[in-house]
Parts: structure tokens; sequence; C-alpha cells
């Protein structure tokens, strides 16, 4: 035996030599190994510090309930994942890992005195202390608190690997690769079905992996499971929650345990899987027992060192001593001597084992004591002997030993069987709850389903001992540092749900989420109680199964995929012309175009000014589009909208107003009448899937009489907006097919014709009070003629400008933008938009809720300007009005600032307003406490700019 | 402070490229120009009259470039150029909506695990010629299977570029 | 009740903690009360507590069907802050933050609340323009809000990223510097300690199956698990279940409930200083003091009853958590849960009397009521002793649903967590 | 992810293609105005949300495009039938 390699068996290669470092010492395992069973044949039993008393923790578990042995993986720069479990990180060549949780190193770890003091942070501390002095909880008890909680630290770069996702779909999806998995995927495939067989681990088969018995069987399946056309096995891959209707969601782990230089492609891949029938194999976890000393570095599982030794070659001690209380511990036991590891001895609470077992321990030399329990193990960062006694006596005798194994009975994992809604029944004989019912096309088979005879079991959470709970010092959740005298402190002070229980000693919320500890904490919450465990009920399990990377989760949506950006079909352009942009709902819009080293003030200004002086043009291509067609399509717009449309000729636009049914504005746009049964509906950018829904919603729900439908258009039509006194002869010689003079088309009217050759909606209006048109073409052919009318343009100095100036512009003429100058809580009347309803119309969308008493009482807010006395000051978009500023705080504010800008027209600042009463408020100085100090501001009418509106019309 | 270095590739950085995406059992390639209709109608008759070619009965079916998407809605891929009669005056509903989406052909022995990587309809059952609205993760789209080993993809013109890149990654 | 101190604590080291009496010991329903509050939550724990701590009712019975503690309260994400829009809301949840302040000391049960700051972060011209005129008015009504510039967000919150190229580019953020966390569960536990300690019975595992009313309309009494309890002032705070519990006294109420879930990593050392909170992006996040990162997730799109929801809705929650903070795409999630949140149609809460004289409502709180527990207490307790809402509550009424005056903070801020 | 069957497609489609619609069979009234506050304020903001048996609409936006509704039981989720928009409740 080299180090605790065993000279033989296991399923490791031996002539593959593999080395690696832990907390920088360089040791050497073979391919095949886990990191816990690379580190175990070398002879380390200390793995890590536990999270409250940074107590030296040795591997309970070879498999994923394993809560102690958690280290930090480094891969190279910025790869470095904390709490990986030891024996679920396979080992490759140059790995390296690091302990943590302690302080400076993991053998002298100085925040151990935590554990020294231990009698004074029982479950529940820090609710009873660090009340006084008041301010000291956030200056001093909590830093300290929270420093020296934490496991690993948090990696601080950004990460280089990226993940994979997708959808799968299967008749059969079998979750667990064990016998029992590989049995019912073997059973499916012979369906002529799709299967699925996934499995957590490094290779599949289970427990059968440490039964060399089982291994050219499993090897025959595997053989023929692979040869299956419709048969999918993916390892490497946990199933961590069952969602709705048999959606189970796994995540595939496809390089971590790869060398870093041969690892390729995505590091792990979620799986979302729809499955017809849902067959969950996934075994059972073998239970720690409870005593005193039961987490010192050597005290395991007895399955563990069964995996240990059968599965990676490894003795886990020279000299091993078995606790058990159940059958398979005997089993394991014999296993280990026939594969070389000394077991001295086996203690068993039972007084009767069956003949067989008890006589095939002593024919291989092991010293048998039943009826006996043990009492302790001793030893500091390693066990070095036990005690044990006749059942709950004092007459101890003591052991000397290297590894002490703990086989308490099993517990069944109906995790995923649990998040579905699966019910529960405690069953005696196994001493754990096992699967009853579900809705959803589900079985359970093998271990998980209560399958094997683990009736031998007995139902108990700590061992007997002649001391009194609070005495004792077994520990029932290892990470947390839960001891069964906690959950004893619980029940004293009055936390009797289980659910209690748990949140007030934390046991089964450490990352191994209570796969050990759950069913033992119930057990002696059961004894402290006295009250059968049926009555005390199971806390919830809650995906994952096991901790999943923030990255495999989060599917498709990494960094430049996180959500789609869009961009118009100019959007190009105005990027090679240099616009700065904002965000728009989900798209992007040029916000302005500098020129040279101007700031946003100055290419706004510059801008405006083109525009009012002679053009500008601006891509509103994001407006949303709804085409509306069908013999009743003006009928449908004039249930919907506050404005009349009947009598809206063809070829003519209204502007139109949108209210939610509860009476508030929710949208507005320009509709133009295409032809007596089709309309071009325009939305707000962030508005069009919003007002779609709702249109849709109406029409299919309310109104399905009516003969129209709806196609959205946003993306068929790129829009040119072309404004100012020039915009007319900027395109004239672009046009054909419609008169553009201002008889024959006249503001607010919509034309079909061809610009640039291609077909053109061009309607008629303006955002800005000036003469304007938008350009409406196929999207495709959008970039061609923004650049068409650009260079049509140049004579007049034509200017593209951004949403920036556009919002000046529109402000100047007291337009509103949805959202900005409205807030989802303000009327037609609010807004000064009563004209905007048609009195005739019998009903409307929100009209009833117009007539709510509070929509028509006094003191609304209503939209006014606002003129700052001091014409250079800018008000702050947001800034609070009152009407009195020497109140003291809590102040009475009477309205806020909506929009505000510096007005390149009026060459001076301007600013709406929604100001209670507002309207009856004209001419009255009101006030805008800022931090610097109080401004006065009047109020005004909100149409600052060319109130006849003759430049319209021009 | 924490250094976070800026993204290599963002969102704004997404574009189209002029060439197809040739991967490992998977080709992914922009669809030619088509004439794309909305057409819809309570009554297919009379659209079938308007437009003088039979449509397809069920949902999910396609014939002859026509794929019914609803009980009343089909959409037309039509060779570019095509132009059909707007029905004025009748119960129907034909919208020129060519330029509101684009296509893309994604062709190979993989072609329905990449299109599975985001979209959670089992479309490796797929009879050939079925096409149906679905989504790609959170983008809608077309898919519409053309033959064994391929399909058509329609997506909205602004979300394509994401598209092509989700679709690429997970190629 | 046995003082909690650091002394005491010390104390009772040396006999292993042997001396700590139960925190409220279980009660035998009476036959009848002053008052019963419906629903163990931190609400009716606390409405419970002031009923008998402020306004002199101590004959008081807080009656759940579960174990208290174990809804809305027990599994939020612990964002506490009052930076709210309207003035309504401003002096709502002031209220509840000034009385957070010193709580621990009031109740003697460390509930561990913690100034950290909230940070809302501003990813659009829109949102800055939504939080300068919070901050305006908030400064207005002597509510603490700050503005900061992009670079001071990560300099208070290092974590951050704040890359021009990000799909939603960090422009700036608001910062409340008293807002923070407290641990949910302890704030359960105290006031049900200290309620308890003053008299009043916690009833668990009872549910309330129907509401008895006379002969005039008005309550009587509760009729439950465990057999009729007489009260002619019924107070119900049954968060998501308020609908069921309502239909009870034949009333329907502006209410749905949502499934909302929440999540934790595995815990890490301290990373992450405070609380932040995207609403465009759709993320929040906080690290409690055992080291987990606490994320909230969003809702799903339909009501349930059954406290989980769908995995797309994590699936998004993590990716805007990590655009956001890209650094924690290695950090793994432990455990996901999910909540009912009962919402009302402007998403503010109803605290007020009903129509059934003798009984009354603290419900609709939605996805944001934790912040408020302790005034929401006190205003429930209020409005029971004294037939009538408090001034701050009086606009949380329902005739708002009738008259169209509602406090829709969601229309001016996109989302109210 | 629930599995939701469209009753207009005929066959079983993700959560991801719906939207929900809120509960079923409120009937906006012909005539608005005759509705006393009361009367609209029940049928603008006042909900069943019940525990249990739930009438509801759906919307396969992202498939076909139809409204229907669908009775479900919310505190298992599960569906118990949908059916077309139109159709008296079940
Ligand atoms: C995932 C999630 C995250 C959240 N994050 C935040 C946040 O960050 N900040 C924030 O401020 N808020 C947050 N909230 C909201 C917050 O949790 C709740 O608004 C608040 O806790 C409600 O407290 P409560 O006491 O009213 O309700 P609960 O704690 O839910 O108490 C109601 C009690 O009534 C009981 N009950 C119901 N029916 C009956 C009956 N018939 N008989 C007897 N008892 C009954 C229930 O069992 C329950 O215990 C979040 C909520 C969730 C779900
Ligand atoms: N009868 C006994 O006394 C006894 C005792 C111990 C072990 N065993 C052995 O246990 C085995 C029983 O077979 P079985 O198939 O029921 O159980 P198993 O333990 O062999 O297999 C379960 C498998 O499921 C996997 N798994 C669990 N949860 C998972 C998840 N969420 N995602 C992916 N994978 C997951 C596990 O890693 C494991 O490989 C046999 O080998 C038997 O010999 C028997
Ligand atoms: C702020 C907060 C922090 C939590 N931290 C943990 C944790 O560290 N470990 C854990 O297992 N659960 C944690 N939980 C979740 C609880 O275990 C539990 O899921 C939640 O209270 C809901 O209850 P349920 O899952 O039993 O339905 C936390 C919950 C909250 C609200
Ligand atoms: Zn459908």
């Amino acid at each position: 035996m080299s180090g605790y390699r065993l000279s033989v068996g296991g399923r490791i290669n031996r002539a593959a030599p593999l080395s690696f470092t832990f907390d920088g010492k360089a040791y050497q395992g073979l391919e095949g190994d886990s990191l816990a069973s690379a580190l175990l044949a070398s002879g380390v039993m200390l793995f890590g510090r536990s999270f409250k008393y940074h107590r030296p923790r040795g591997i309970l578990g070879m498999g994923s309930e394993e809560p102690n042995a958690l280290m930090t993986v480094e891969r190279g720069p910025a790869r470095m994942t904390p709490n990986l479990r030891a024996p679920s990180v396979a080992l490759h060549a140059g790995l390296a890992a690091k302990s943590q949780n302690r302080f400076p190193t993991l053998r002298r770890d100085l925040t151990a005195v935590n554990d020294t003091l231990s009698a004074f942070f029982p479950a529940g501390f820090y609710n009873k202390t660090f009340m006084w002095p008041r301010a000291a909880w956030e200056s001093v008890y909590e830093p300290i608190i929270r420093r020296l909680a934490g496991l690993g630290d948090s990696p601080t770069t950004r990460d280089p690997d990226h993940y994979g996702a997708t959808y799968a779909h299967c008749d059969v999806l079998v979750v667990g690769a064990g016998p029992a998995g590989i049995a019912a995927a073997v059973e499916a495939a012979a369906t002529g079905g799709r299967v699925i067989l996934i499995d957590e681990q490094e290779e599949p088969g289970g427990g059968a992996l440490a039964d060399p018995a089982q291994w050219a069987d499993l090897a025959a399946s595997l053989a023929a499971l692979n040869a299956a056309d419709n048969v999918q096995i993916l390892s490497r891959t946990t199933a961590i929650g069952h969602y709705h209707q048999n959606f189970v969601v796994a995540v595939e782990r496809l390089t971590d345990h790869l060398a870093p230089t041969d690892a390729k492609g995505a590091r792990e891949k979620l799986w979302r899987i729809r499955a017809g029938r849902v067959v969950l194999a996934q075994g059972a976890i073998e239970r720690p027992l409870v005593f005193d000393g039961n987490d010192i570095p050597g005290v395991m599982l007895a399955s563990a060192a069964r995996t240990a030794a059968l599965r990676y070659g490894v003795a886990v001690g020279r000299s091993v001593i078995v606790m058990a209380v159940h059958d398979s511990g005997w089993r394991d036991a014999l296993a280990l001597m026939a594969a070389g590891v000394t077991v001295s001895t086996i203690i068993d609470l039972r007084q009767d084992v069956a003949a067989e077992l008890v006589d095939a321990a002593r024919g291989a030399g092991i010293a048998v004591h039943l009826g006996c329990a043990v009492t302790s193990a001793r030893g500091r960062l390693g066990i070095s002997s036990i005690t044990y006694a006749p059942g709950g006596t004092v007459d101890e005798r003591a052991i000397a030993c290297d590894a002490l194994l703990m086989a308490g009975g099993w517990t069944p994992t109906v995790h995923l069987w649990s998040h579905a809604k699966g019910t529960l029944r405690w069953d005696g004989a196994w001493g754990a709850y096992l699967p009853d019912t579900t809705h959803e096309v589900m079985t359970c088979v093998g271990g998980c389903g209560g399958a094997w005879d683990y009736g031998s079991g007995l139902a108990l959470g700590t061992l007997p001992s002649a001391k009194p709970l609070h005495k004792r010092k077994g520990f029932v959740d290892f990470q947390n540092d839960v001891k069964a005298r906690d959950i004893g402190l619980a029940v004293q002070e009055g936390f009797r749900s289980i659910e209690h229980i748990k949140r007030y000693t934390t046991n089964g919320m450490a990352t191994d989420q209570g796969k050990t500890s759950n069913l033992n904490g119930l057990q002696i919450a059961s004894d402290v109680l006295s009250r059968p465990v049926t009555e005390i009920g199971l806390t919830t399990f809650r995906p994952p199964y096991t901790p999943q990377t923030f990255g495999a989760l989060l599917g498709h949506h990494k960094e430049a995929l996180f959500q789609p950006l869009r961009k118009t079909a100019i959007d190009d352009w105005a990027r090679d012309h240099g616009a700065v942009y904002e965000n728009v709902a989900q798209w992007r819009r040029a916000r302005y175009f500098p020129r040279g080293a101007e700031d946003m003030d100055a290419a706004v200004l510059r801008e405006c000014l083109a525009v009012r002086d002679s053009v500008g043009m601006f891509d509103a291509s994001t407006l949303g589009k709804i085409e509306v067609v069908g013999p009743d399509a003006a009928e449908f717009l004039n249930r919907l909208y506050t404005n009349p449309w009947k009598s809206l000729a063809p070829g003519r636009c209204r502007y139109g107003l949108l209210l939610r049914e509860e009476g508030f504005i929710m949208d507005d746009g320009v509709a133009g009448r295409m032809a007596p049964d089709r309309f071009h509906v325009t939305t707000t950018t962030g508005g069009a899937a919003r007002v779609l829904n709702m249109m849709e919603d109406y029409l299919q729900t309310e109104w399905s009489d009516l003969d129209v439908w709806l196609t959205s258009a946003t993306e068929q039509w790129a829009v040119i907006a072309v404004q100012g006194p020039k915009a007319r002869d900027v395109i004239a010689g672009l046009v054909s097919g419609i008169d553009l003079s201002r008889e024959a088309f006249p503001h607010m009217a919509v034309r079909e014709g061809h610009i640039c050759g291609v077909p053109t909606r061009l309607f008629r209006v303006s955002f800005t009070g000036e003469l304007g048109f938008e350009v409406n073409v196929p999207a495709q052919h959008g970039r061609m003629v923004w650049e068409a009318i650009h260079a049509a343009g140049q004579p007049y100095d034509i200017t593209p400008y951004g949403t920036e100036a556009m919002h000046v512009l529109r402000a100047e003429k007291g337009f509103i933008i949805i959202g900005q100058d409205t807030d989802g809580t303000i009327t037609p009347e609010d807004a000064g938009m009563a004209w905007a309803i048609g009195q005739k119309k019998p009903d409307f969308v929100g009209k009833r809720s117009l007539a709510r008493p509070d929509l028509v009482a006094q003191g609304r807010k209503q939209l006014v300007g606002l003129l700052t006395e001091d014409g250079t000051h800018v008000l702050e978009e947001g800034a609070q009005i009152v009407a009195d500023p020497d109140q003291p705080v809590p102040m009475t504010m009477i309205g806020h600032v909506t929009s505000a800008y510096l007005s390149p027209a009026l060459g001076r600042s301007i600013a709406l307003a929604l100001v209670a009463d507002g309207r009856a408020r004209m001419g009255e100085t009101l006030y805008v406490p800022m931090p610097g100090g109080v401004i006065r501001a009047v109020v005004t009418g909100p149409v600052f700019y060319d109130a006849e509106g003759s430049r319209l019309d021009a | 402070m924490l250094e976070i270095a800026p993204m290599k590739l963002s969102a704004a950085d997404l574009a189209l490229p002029a060439e197809a995406l040739v991967a490992d059992g998977v080709q992914l390639a922009l669809a030619d120009d088509y004439a794309r209709f909305s057409l819809r109608a309570r009554d297919a008759a009379i659209l079938e009259g308007l437009l003088g070619r039979k449509l397809p009965a069920k949902i999910g079916e396609t014939l002859d470039g026509v794929a019914c998407l609803g009980p009343d809605e089909w959409l037309a891929l039509l060779p570019a150029g095509t132009a059909l009669p707007l029905g004025e005056g009748l119960p129907v509903s034909v919208t020129d909506i060519s330029s509101r989406a684009l296509g893309f052909v994604v062709e190979g022995p993989r072609a329905v695990e990449l299109i599975t990587s985001g979209c959670p309809l089992d479309v490796a059952k797929f009879p050939i010629g079925r096409g149906t609205r679905t989504v790609f993760e959170t983008v809608e789209i077309v898919v519409w299977r053309t033959a064994e080993a391929r399909f058509h993809i329609e997506v909205w013109r602004s979300f394509a570029p994401w598209l092509w890149h989700a679709l690429a990654a997970a190629a | 009740m046995k003082r909690f101190s650091g002394f005491n604590l010390i104390g009772e080291a040396f006999r292993s903690h042997q001396g700590w009496p139960e925190h409220w010991p279980d009660k035998a329903p009476k036959p009848a009360y002053d008052a019963i509050i419906v629903g163990a939550g931190g609400h009716g724990l606390g409405a419970a507590y002031y009923l008998a701590s402020k306004y002199g009712i101590t004959n008081v019975a807080v009656i759940e069907k579960g174990w208290l503690g174990g809804g809305n309260t027990g599994r939020n994400t612990t964002i506490i802050r009052s930076n709210y829009l309207y003035d309504e809301s401003a002096h709502l949840y002031d209220h509840a933050v000034k009385l957070w302040d010193g709580l621990s000391q009031e109740l003697n049960y460390n509930i561990m609340y913690s100034k950290r700051g909230v940070l809302m972060l501003a990813h659009n011209v829109h949102d800055v323009q939504s939080f300068k005129r919070h901050i305006h008015a908030n400064r207005l009504n002597g509510v603490d809000n700050e503005w900061l510039t992009a670079e001071e967000c990560k300099a208070y919150c290092p974590p951050l990223d704040i890359s021009p190229n990000a799909r939603h580019p960090v422009l700036g953020g608001a910062l409340q510097r008293r807002g923070g966390t407290a641990r949910h569960d302890s704030v359960a536990w105290g006031y049900a300690r200290a309620a308890s300690a003053l008299g009043v019975d916690i009833i668990q595992n009872c549910a309330v199956t129907g509401i008895r009313r006379g002969a005039d309309g008005a309550a009587e009494g509760v009729e439950t698990e465990r057999g009729f309890i007489a009260s002619k002032k019924i107070g119900v705070s049954a968060a998501g279940s308020t609908s069921v519990v309502m239909a009870m006294a034949g009333l329907q109420f502006p209410l749905e409930s949502y499934p909302l879930q929440a999540l934790v990593s595995e815990p890490v050392k301290p990373i992450f200083p405070c609380v932040v909170m995207s609403n465009t992006v759709h993320a929040y996040m906080s690290q409690s003091d055992k080291g987990e990162l606490v994320i909230g997730a969003g809702t799903d799109q339909y009501i349930s009853y059954s406290q989980r929801g769908a995995f797309h809705i994590i699936e998004h929650t993590l990716a805007a958590i990590c655009e956001i903070f890209p650094i924690f795409t290695r950090m793994r999630m432990m455990r996901t849960w999910g909540g009912i949140v009962d919402v009302t149609p402007d998403r503010s809460p109803i605290l007020a009397k009903t129509p059934v004289p003798g009984l009354y409502v603290n419900c609709g709180w939605g996805t944001g009521g934790f912040k408020a527990t302790p005034g929401a207490a006190d205003l429930l307790a209020y409005t029971i002793a004294h037939d009538a809402p408090h001034r701050i509550n009086a606009p949380y009424a329902l005739d708002r649903f009738r008259n169209g005056r509602l406090i829709d903070e969601a229309a001016a801020a996109a989302v109210a967590h | 992810m629930l599995l939701i069957h469209c009753p207009y497609c005929e066959e079983d489609r993700p959560e991801v293609e719906f939207a929900n619609g809120g509960q079923a069979h409120i009937a906006r009234p012909a005539d608005p105005s005759a509705y006393s506050d009361p009367q609209w304020e029940e049928f603008l903001y006042i909900r069943r949300n019940p525990r249990g048996r739930h009438h509801e609409r759906w919307r396969h936006v992202h498939g076909c495009g139809r409204f229907f509704n669908a009775v479900r039981d919310t505190v298992s989720d599960r569906f118990e039938t949908t059916y077309k928009a139109g159709e008296p409740a079940r």
C-alpha cells in the first residue's frame, strides 16, 4: 500500500498519475480519482473548517451530500470557483485546490477560537445580544459577524467562460444512473420512445460503481444503452429541479473535469427538459449518527469508505471501526476487508443482527460488539480513538482507530419528487419518508422509491448516551455547526414547528441543504418534543438539488446576448456620423449628433435652430405602427381612442389619444386613413407592444363581432421625419406620384406614392411645429432613402437631429411626451387635451372612468408652462413645485417639472409642469426649492412657440 | 475597488454578418428576399377567392409558401416582388410586411439541435412543411421546416442580429 | 420574559443555556378576545404588539394557520427603504423606517436592522428623470435620498459593472442611506416574543375558516379549526390569502395573488456591501450576514397559491444579476423559494376599515411590504383601537378604487419593491 | 414552466408562448355610462382570486395569437380544461 492507496482494485487508471496541489502543496493522484479520493490516498484527513466554529473537518460522504470538504478550485486567472465539494471534483492534471474559511492556515486556524467560545454562540445567539450601544450593531458587531461568516471568497473578475443552454424533449426521463435508473432506462428504451438518462457523477453506475460484482452487468447495460439511438446518456449532469408538468431542469458540467488547456467550448450547459414520464432513480443517502466528536476528521459514512476503497482503490484508514445500526454497515465492512482495508471492530446498537453477517464478520477477524453504541470519538485534526458502551450506559471502553464509519441507515433522495409536490409517507421500517402520491406522470424506482430491503434501519437521531442532551457535543448539520443540543435549545425556547427549528438552528440550510442532517434533526426534534415524526413533518425541498453556477442558469442571456438591442435601419448611418445614443425601451436611438468638440447642449442648440431656420431630418423608425384593416376599422378605432374616427376622410390623419380603462392616458400617436377600411396607426416607441396587445384584447374578447384585423407594422417601415421650412424643397425632387403643394397636400394628410423609386406612405405631420413630412418607406430601403434625402438637403444644410432636439422642439410647442409629461395618473383633462375627446361619442375605452369622483375633483394636477424669472436658468426635470417656499419640511408640494430645456427659439429656458389647479394659476409665481436655493417661476400656457400654428401650414 | 473589464463584444456590436456561418453539422445563412404578407380573414374562402389560391386549413400547416399561423391568420412567403390584391371592402386584411422580418436558413444534421437550443418546442417532431409562430428564448420567431434537415426561421428585423448571434453561440 | 443581553448570554453559557424560557408560550384559544388578528406574519404580530403596548388592548389573540412568520415575512429579500414618490407613500414608509430604528432595543430582540444603504440604479434618461423626481420630492418630505453618479455608485458598491458598453449602462443611482435590511425571521420572532410578554395569545396551526357576522352585519368572531372564537374587532393581515379570508365575510377584494420567487447563493466572504436594485434590468440583491447573496426574482404571470414559481423566472433574474454584476457568473445558487404576494390594482396597500363593522384589513403589500412591517403594524393597531384610520393610512382605504384616487407608485416608477 | 393546451392550436404548448389575461368572463358592459360607481369599480378592480378552481384568460400570443379561457386549480396550478373565447364558462 503506497500511502493509503490500495494495491489493487478501483476504477482508477494506475498508469496515469496526475499532479495537483492542495493549499500550495504538491500531491499525486490517478486518472479517475476525485479530488477527495486523491487526497485521501495521500493520507490527508483534514479537508476544511466548519462555518461557525471553524472546527477541523474531514470527508463525511463521497457524493454530493458532502457537507464538510468544501474547496476553492483555481483554473487559471479569473477562473476561481469557491465552495466545491471535493468528492464531486474530478481530478485533472494541474488542479489547484485551496481550503477555505480559515486564517491563516487550515491546520492552524486562529478563528477556531470560535469553537472554544462556542458556549457563547448557541443557536440564535445574535438575537439575544449586540443591541447596546445602539450604534455598535452596524459599526462593530455586524462587520465582525460578516467577516467570520461566509465560506470561500467570491470571484472578483469577469468570467471568461461561456455557458450553453438547450431545451430537450423525451418520452422518458430517468434521473439517476444507478442500477435502478439504468434498468428503468433499458426498459424505457425498449419501447422505442426517446429516453434521456442523466446522472450527476463522472460516470454512470451510482452505487454499482462501489460494487465490483456489478461492473460486468453495468458495462453490458451501458453498452446497450449507448448503442440504442433513442437513448441519450448525460453524465456530469445534475437534475436540479422538477417544475410543473414534468419540466425538469438539469445542468451539465462540460469542462471542469479537464485540465484547463484541454477545456474547449462552453463550461456548463443548461438542459430544460420536458418529459412525458419522469422516472426518479436518485438513490438514497446514508445517514450519519450523532454522538460526541462525530465531526472529527476520520469519522465518515460507511458508504463513503466503501466508495473510496472499491471505486477509487483508497483505504480511508489502517485501522477502521464501523458503528452500525443497519445491515449495510456490515456489508460495507466485509467489502472493505475483502478489498484489503483493515476493519478492526463493528459496533452495532442492535442486539439481533443476522447471524450470517455476524458470522462473516467474526470469520474475517473483526471484533463485534452488539447492543453497543459509540459514545465519543477523540482526536484533534484527525480521529485517534473512540469510546463505546452498551446502549445508554456509562460503561465506556476505548479503542484506537484512524477511521470510524457510520452506518446510520438510509434516507431516500426524494428531492425532485417533492419539488413536484409529490406527497411523502413515513415508513417506520425505513425510518424515513418515502414517495407516496403525485399528480405528475412520475415514478420513483430503486433506493429513492424505497425499493430495497432497508427494513433493518433503526430510525434514530442520536445514539443513546448517558449524558443529558444539553451536554452532548454531537453534530447534526456539519457545515452549519448545528448540534443536537441546539435543536433541544430551540424546542426549549418554544420553537416547535420543524420549520422554526430549521430557521432558529439553521439545520439543513447549508450548501448541502440538509442531505445528511434533515432526518436526524427531525428525529431529535421528535424525541425532544415526545411527538412522533409524522406529526412534525418535514421541511420543504427546494431547487436546486445541488448548488449551480449562475452562469449556467442564465441560459443564453449572457453579456452581449443579455437582451436584444434593437436598432433601426438607419442606425448604422447614425453611428458612422458620430451619433451619441440613448436607450429607449428595447431600442437605441440617436440622441444627438455632435460636431467636433460640441457637447450635448451645443449640438442640440444647433440641431434645433437648423429645424427652425432651414431643415432637419430625424430617424423616427422606432415609433410603433399598427395596420388596422377591415370593414369595421373606423368603428374599432372609434371605440378605442378618445377621438372620433368615422368622419376622418381617407388621405387624412388625426392625432389619437388612448386611455386605459381607468381613464388615464396610456398612449398617443397619429393615425392616417389609407383607405376606407385601412388605417396606419402609430404609437409611442415604448408603447407599441402594449397598445397592440390591448387592441387585440378588446377586439378578440369584447368586440369579436367586428371585422377588423391588426398587424404590427413597426418594423415594416423606416420613418424619416423631414422638418423645417425647407422640408418640402428637400424632398420635392425625390418624390413621385404625390402632389406636394400646400393645397393638394395639407397639414395632417397622408399620401401614397414613391420616393427614390420605392413606395412610400408620406405623412404631412409635424412634431416640431414646422412644416414637416414623415417619410415611411419599407425598412429595407430606409438607409438608402435617408441618404438620398440627406444628399438632397445639402443645399439647405440639412441637419440630422436626435431625440434630444426632438424633445426640445416639441416642448417649445407644448406637445406632450407620454411617460414624461404624463405618468399613468393623468387624464386628458389634466394634460389640457380635452380637445382630443370626441364629445359626441357615447363611449370609448376609459370614458366611464373619467366620470369617477376623483377624476373630476378640484385640485388635480394640470399641465402648464413655467418660465423661470431668470431666463438663463433651466429647471431640473423632476424638481418639485411649492406655493409657499417658507414652509418647514415636510412641505406641501403642488406639482413637479416634467420637461425643461433651454429653448433655442425663445433664447431662454422653458419648462412644462404638472401643477395642482395649474390652469387657474396663469401668471402666478410659484417656487422650486432646490438644494442651492429657491427658484421663482411664473405659470404660463404650455405653448411657447408659434401658438397660432402658422409655421405648420407653410 | 474591483476593476471589471468592459465586455469584449457588447449588444451594440451585434450585427448580421455578410457570410453564412458554417459550423460542425450545421449551417446558418440569411434567406433570400421574399414578399411577405399577413393574410387575415374569418372566412378563409373569401381570401382564397380574392387571392385565387388555396390556403392551408389547419394551424401549423403550410401550402405553397403560405403558413397557417392562427384560426384567421396566414403568413405568405412569396417570391420577392409578388403583389397581392388588398381586397378593399371585403372582410379581409391583406398587409404587405415584406420588410418587417428577415429569414434565416438553418441547415444540416444538427439543425434541430441548434433551434432547440432556444426554442421550447419539440422541433424534432415537426413534419416537413410544418410552420408555426413560437419563440427563441424571448424573441418571437416563426419556425418552418422546409426539409428533413432544413428550417426557415422568420424574425423581426431588429431582433435578427441578436438571434443570429444566439444561434451562432449555440452552433 | 427573561431579558436578552450579552450579560445574560454569558451567564447562560455556564449552564448550557438551560435557563432560557419559551419565546412565546403556545396558547389554546380562549372563547373570546377584545381583538383578534388573523395572520401571524410580521404585520399581524406587530399589530398585536402595538395594540398591547401602545393602544392599551392586551386581550388579543393572533391566529395563524401555519407556523408564525411562515408567510411572506419568512420568505422575502428584506429590503427596507422609504424613498417613495407620493406624499402618501413617503409618509407611510418613512413612518416604518423611523420605527425600524430602535426596534431591536424596543423589543429586546436583535432584529439586525442594518442601514447599509439601498442603491437604485438608473439605466436610461427616463430612469434619471424619474429618480430625480423622487429625490426632489423626498427632500421636501424630509426623506433622505441622494443622486450618485455612475462612478459614485461603483465606489459605493464595488462589484457593480459600470462599463459604458453594457446593454443597460449605469447612468447613476439614487441612494437612500437609511435604507437597508433586517433579519426576516427575527422580526417575526421579536414581535411574537414581545407581544406574548404583554399578554397576547399566539395561536398557531389554527386556520381561520369563517368570519361570523351578527344580525347587524358587524363582525362577531372567527370560526377556526379549533372552534369559534368571539371578538368584536378582527384585523385581517393575511397577505397572499386575504381574498380567501375576506370571502369568508362575504367581501370581494381588488386583489390578485401571484407567486414571487427569491433565491440565495452559497455563502461567501463579504463582497457586497449594500442593497442594489435595478428596476430596468429587473434585479435586486444584497448579501446576508451569513454570506449568501440574497436575490429577488420576479412574479409569475398567473395567480397561484402554490408557493412555487417557474424556472424561466429564475433564469431571467440571474441573467439580470450577472448583467450588472458580471463577476458573479461563477457563484452558485443554493436555494430558491416562492411566496404568495397579494397585489392591488395600484400596487399600493389597503390598510383600512372594511364595509363590515369591526372588520379591519391590512393587505395588498404585494412585493414590498416587509419594509413597512413596523409601520403597517402600528397603523393597523391604531385603526383597530380607534375604529378609524390614522392620518397616515387614511388614504389607503378601499374607496379609492371607487372614486379613482389611486396611489400608483408603479405608474411613476415602473416597479415598487 | 406550465404546459398549456391551446384550444385553437389543439396542442400543448410551453407557457413562454402565452400571456396570462387575468380573470375570465368579466364582460365589459355594453353601456358603461349606465354603470354606477360601485358597479364600475367592480368591473375594473374586484377579482375573485380564489384558492382552488379559477377561470382565467390566456392568450397564445407567440403562437396563434388567440385569447382563450382556462379552468385551473390555483393550489396545484393544474389545468382542468381550456376552451375557446366566447364559449360558456365550464
Ligand atoms: C420573494 C419575496 C420577496 C420580497 N421582497 C421584499 C423586499 O425586499 N422588501 C419588502 O419590503 N417586501 C418584500 N416582499 C414582500 C413582503 O414579504 C410582504 O409584503 C410582507 O412580509 C407581508 O407581511 P405580512 O405580515 O403582511 O404577511 P405574511 O408574513 O405573509 O403573513 C400573513 C400570515 O397570514 C396567515 N394566514 C393566511 N390565511 C390565514 C387563515 N385563514 N387563518 C390564519 N392565518 C392565515 C399566513 O399563514 C401568514 O403567516 C417580498 C415578498 C416575497 C414573497
Ligand atoms: N441494499 C442495500 O443495503 C444497499 C445499501 C447501499 C447501497 N446499495 C446500492 O445502491 C444501489 C441502488 O441503486 P439505485 O439506482 O437506487 O441508487 P444509486 O445510489 O445507485 O444511484 C442513484 C444515482 O442517482 C444520482 N443522482 C441522484 N440525484 C441526482 C440528480 N438530482 N441529478 C443527477 N443524478 C442524480 C446519483 O449520483 C447516483 O449515481 C445499488 O448499487 C445497491 O447495491 C444497496
Ligand atoms: C433573507 C433570506 C435568507 C435565506 N437564507 C437561506 C440560507 O442561507 N439557506 C437556506 O437553506 N435557506 C435560506 N433561506 C430560505 C429558506 O430556507 C426558505 O426557503 C424560505 O424561508 C421559504 O420557505 P420554504 O422554502 O420552506 O417554503 C433564506 C430566506 C430568506 C428570506
Ligand atoms: Zn394557439
